[in-house]
């Protein structure tokens, strides 16, 4: 174990992956020369050289795609798009293409590829760079979608889906790169795909979370904690495939649940988890379960109205104390 | 001016241009048939009349180049030298089919001949292509990505995209343009604010040129140059082959916006009749050899039918395969 | 009233509001000369003429954007993507800009833009072909989303999307355009825009639908009444806004739903719709709501198995027989 | 060869562009200190080097030609008229700002001057001028849409699909690259295939010419030009003015991938003392008068800066406004 960023981890899972496979590369703009306009990819290019380190135009849909023609011919692209937000000039190739197209040629061929999109709210970018864009990849079906909280789960859910043969949509929370954790140096830590994390044991209240909303859990948690009332936190870390039995496990001892979404409410990943826990747990329930969600709202700039818009500590436990009083 | 053809190629070489040529034209033909009888469903779209580009590229190509296409792809994957059997079943829906009935008329693909799809997103494929190259080249393999795509197809970003990151990461990509002057019923010149399409390359320096896309042997060579210039420089190429699909857009389509003397203009270049010709004045061929293989052909084709027909339905089981790995 | 298809109550609606306001104009692929892939705009080059209705080159992110700004400008677009599929080139332009310019610049200007795009699947295209992503739109705020079941919702829905200032996604299902109706010829003749619609009373289970899957519904609902069960079948018409209002009233009535939806299940807008209906009766329901939704998998082409991933008559019937029995 | 200024534009003009250039450098150097205050926070992207550009382009529009742009464009909003205080006071996320708050620094906008937007999608502008362009065709008005954009736009799949739209339409769109030689830190020759961009309208059959960027007489001049042309033949134009940006690609970014040398070389070409040179040179301003010029324009600055510091915030229920009509 090594104390390091969420960042550095996600960079030395990078390395370690392509040292462990030659077929392995990196593209995207900027992350060669400029070393990633995050810094993840730092120190790639001087390791392993121009041919597997690759600077693409601005074009994001064609990044997709190519990765989609390399991975068909037999290696194994991680693409950076910038930011999620750019995702949407890619839709196409993600979502006609990447996600369909093992299964439209009979199984014929395989996508071994990850695509790392940096991504969420809270850095005062505007309507067009805060986007949480999580429900939209976990909707469609033929991929895998992660969403890591801590540096642990950085490194080895990122070297999972590098080595997973499935597409992969890898999402990564600009306000975490700087966060800290311990992270184990063995280069087979692998996380698994599709395993939910139980972050926090408790017995009153499950609170599920993902991302930069499992930090904001643990904290409210904490405060709860000192309240008097016992929150388990669970921390999805992969979206698709959804670990359903996890939270299931979690809600049953609990009977209640609120679930923490930094996406736009409506048609959130959220509505999905509350629906799954209703059909495993309608009797178990003691209150419905309670949303906490980004607004409605495309995001506004100024940081002080933006930070309205997405949940924040204080509003899950808000939310935590309203399902426990019954207020809903 | 014509070439003499046993300048370009052998005899037998010849005749099997003209063997999948005629096979194409069957298969369509015979896939309207079906289409009618309600044993294919869904959007058909024919290659009748445009078997010169496919079978002359294809000639064209080493058998380890890859080859994309968009939807009208059925030609192009049997002379690639898919099964017509497989492929008939594909379109009737049925477990032998080649993509086992998930793909359809629209999705035929098969690795095994590096036939790397047809894809009914217009402009999807070009990236794809661009990256197999890629793959080519990283893996230290002589191969060259062939992508095949519409007149319509070249006003989608994604083809800009795709030449410019071709030409900039010196990429073996040999672009051909099925230029057939319609998408769906929209004419090249109300779509292309440069209606010559092989000019629009010069935004990034690829060289390009235009062929006649109804002769068969002038496809042959151009691609052959083509791929040889690829192979030298390891630069994509861009070749316009213009031709004609003698029937509507899919089967939904009576070409309405076409008018009756246009078509016949086109009708009289039918590459098989000329082609034919050409081999009998060239005694290449006698009239009973190409009897022969038109008796072949046919048959080939009626055995894809029946087969199609035998075929199983794929099990409702098999929609949760196939998906993840 | 007169009876006329999907197809033509769209094509009037088309034609009414071109004739009523000078600033409407129709673009897109094959929409002039060849009178639409669907033939929705058929005789429209013929009335209105070449400036007013425009083919487009196969681009779709610009036709959306060219409509964003021809808005902006004082038009009023009315913009036809030739299926839904094709949607997922043009997100960048629905999502980062359609749906933002007005909240983004201060509410300074707004976009009186319709886009109708047909979808949906059973017509055997395959998996590029046949998505129904209704959620992707609900999911993002700044624009409204309809989608008609009938030809009299068609065209007053239509008209009102032509007139509203917002930003409209209007969407259509290919299998419901030879469907028949009785239409309002008054050229005034609108459907408000947020309002569901009771197709049918009952009061044992209430069925939520929409496009296609209210016919369904309504077919299903029709079985179940000669089996003695008496179902509400709730067309929503229009899915953002969504009128949960007049969803929460049927189901107080019932206490047992059946949400019925053509988009793939995991975070579709069936779990949102369950999720509220649970907010507002968490204390009246009998059962967990019972989604059914087409199947999380690419749309295979053979009609054999493309039914098995469509919600049939018969699959809505039996989910209605199991929400009444207690099965979940 | 220089031309004369004064057979160019009046002396009030000309004195007009270098009060431009000036308030423009300096609002955008207080922005600088501004955002190591914390007072702006996001990304912030600054125009400095860049001043000839807008200033000489917006003089040669008319105001009733539409201006979008990128997310660099405080100085294009400025120069177009947009007040300064308004414009620091979004950047602060005031109540007061421009767009509310809501926008930021990458998201000017005002319709009363005509100014359609700063956009931070690279490439989100094109097809929206289009459309603007469209919009004043069909109402009979007489209006061009300039739209402005960088070097490393020119590879997004939506350049290619706007130019081709617009002069498929004949739509009176001017397109203006400003090529500062890199797109973050990507150099123009690694990311587009043909680095000299102006070139690359070939494929559309569009006009083109290349400015020095650096000189802001010569910028007007092209623009005034190339707005004749298109108003005449309804057509569209493209500039490619090439210039520089003095600071990185935002606040965040030390821009160490650019040498020093180059760096000295552009300096050297800096705009804002060249041109009051120029004006001195040809006794179209005395020292005197240009110092009454800074002085004021940095008192605008200041008076912007003060303004935006008193500013209220905005309300936390204004979250739900103006998103719906
Ligand atoms: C992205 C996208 N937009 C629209 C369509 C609908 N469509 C199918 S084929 C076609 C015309 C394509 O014309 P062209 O590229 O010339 O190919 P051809 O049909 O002539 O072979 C269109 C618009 C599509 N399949 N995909
Ligand atoms: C679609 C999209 N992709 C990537 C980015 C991230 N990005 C912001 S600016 C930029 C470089 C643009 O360079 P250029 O067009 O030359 O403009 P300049 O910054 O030089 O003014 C990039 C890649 C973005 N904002 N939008
Ligand atoms: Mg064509
Ligand atoms: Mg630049």
């Amino acid at each position: 174990m090594s104390e390091m960023t969420y960042r550095d981890a996600l960079n030395l899972a990078l390395k370690e992956e392509m040292r462990h496979d030659p077929s392995v590369f990196v593209l995207g703009e900027d992350v060669a020369l400029y070393e990633g306009s995050f810094k993840v990819t730092r120190g790639l290019l001087a390791e392993f050289g121009e041919e597997r380190v690759r600077d693409t135009p601005i074009s994001e849909n064609t990044i997709i795609g190519v990765s989609v023609g390399a991975a068909m011919g037999g290696l194994r692209p991680v693409a950076e798009l910038m930011t999620v937000n750019f995702a949407l000039l890619a839709m196409d190739q993600i979502v006609n293409h990447m996600a369909k197209i093992r299964s439209m040629f009979g199984g014929q061929t395989f996508l071994p590829m990850t695509i790392r999109m940096p991504g969420g709210g809270g850095s005062q970018l505007g309507a067009q760079h805060s986007q949480s864009l999580e429900t939209y990849f976990m909707h469609c079906p033929g991929m895998h979608v992660l969403y890591p909280a801590t540096p642990a789960d950085a490194k080895g859910l990122l070297k999972s889906a590098i080595r997973d043969n499935n597409p992969v949509v890898f999402l990564e929370h600009e306000l975490l790169y700087n966060s800290k954790g311990e992270v184990p140096e063995d280069p087979e830590f692998l996380v698994p795909i599709g395993k939910a994390r139980v972050a926090r044991s408790g017995d009153q209240v499950t609170v599920v979370g993902y991302g930069r909303m499992t930090i904001l859990a643990l904290q409210a948690a904490e405060e709860l904690a000192g309240e008097g009332v016992s929150c388990e936190v669970v921390d999805l870390r992969s979206l698709a495939p959804l670990d359903t039995e996890t939270i299931v496990a979690s809600v049953k001892k609990s009977g209640r649940v609120v679930v923490v979404e930094e996406c736009w409410r409506t048609c959130g990943l959220g509505a999905e988890i509350a629906s799954r826990i209703y059909d495993a747990c309608f009797d178990l329930l003691q209150a419905p379960v309670k949303r906490v969600s980004g607004l409605d709202v495309p995001m506004p700039y100024s940081r002080k109205i933006e930070k309205t818009c997405i949940p924040q500590a204080e509003t899950i436990r808000q939310a935590v104390k309203d399902v426990m009083s019954g207020r809903y | 001016m014509q070439t003499r053809l046993r300048m370009v190629l052998p005899d037998q070489e010849l005749l099997k241009l003209y063997e999948q040529m005629f096979l194409s034209r069957e298969f369509e033909e015979s896939c309207a048939e079906q289409y009618a009888k309600g044993h294919i469903t869904g959007f058909l779209h024919l290659y009748s009349g445009q078997e010169a580009v496919a079978v002359g590229a294809t000639a064209g190509l080493h058998k380890d180049d890859y080859i994309l296409s968009a939807y009208r792809e059925h030609a192009q994957a049997i002379v690639r030298g898919a099964d017509p059997k497989r492929v008939m079943a594909e379109l009737f829906g049925k477990a032998t089919g080649i993509c086992k009935g998930k793909g359809g008329s629209m999705h035929l693909f098969d690795p095994s001949l590096n036939f790397m799809g047809g894809y009914a997103i217009v402009g999807g494929q070009f990236p794809i292509s661009v990256g197999l190259a890629f793959a080519a080249q990283y893996r230290g393999e002589e191969r060259i990505a062939a992508c095949f795509f519409g007149d319509g197809a070249v006003n989608q970003g994604t083809f800009h995209e795709s030449l410019n990151w071709a030409q900039l990461w010196h990429l073996p990509v040999l672009f051909v343009c099925e230029n057939n002057f319609y998408g769906i019923g929209t004419e090249v010149h109300r779509s292309s604010a440069l209606a010559s399409i092989h000019k629009r390359t010069c935004g990034y320096d690829i060289p390009s040129e235009k062929v006649d896309g109804m002769d068969v042997i002038a496809v042959y060579k151009a691609v052959k140059y083509a791929t040889e210039k690829v192979r030298e420089s390891g630069h994509p190429y861009f070749i316009e082959a213009t031709t004609y699909r003698f029937r509507g857009h899919s089967m939904a389509d009576p070409a309405k916006y076409r008018s009756a003397a246009e078509h016949e203009v086109w009708k009289a270049r039918d590459p098989l009749p000329n082609y034919a010709r050409q081999l009998l004045d060239e005694s290449i061929a006698t009239r009973e050899q190409l009897d022969a293989i038109e008796t072949r052909c046919r048959a080939t084709v009626e055995a894809a039918v029946k087969f199609a027909e035998e075929s199983p339905w794929p099990e409702d089981s098999t929609v949760w395969e196939d998906i993840y790995v």
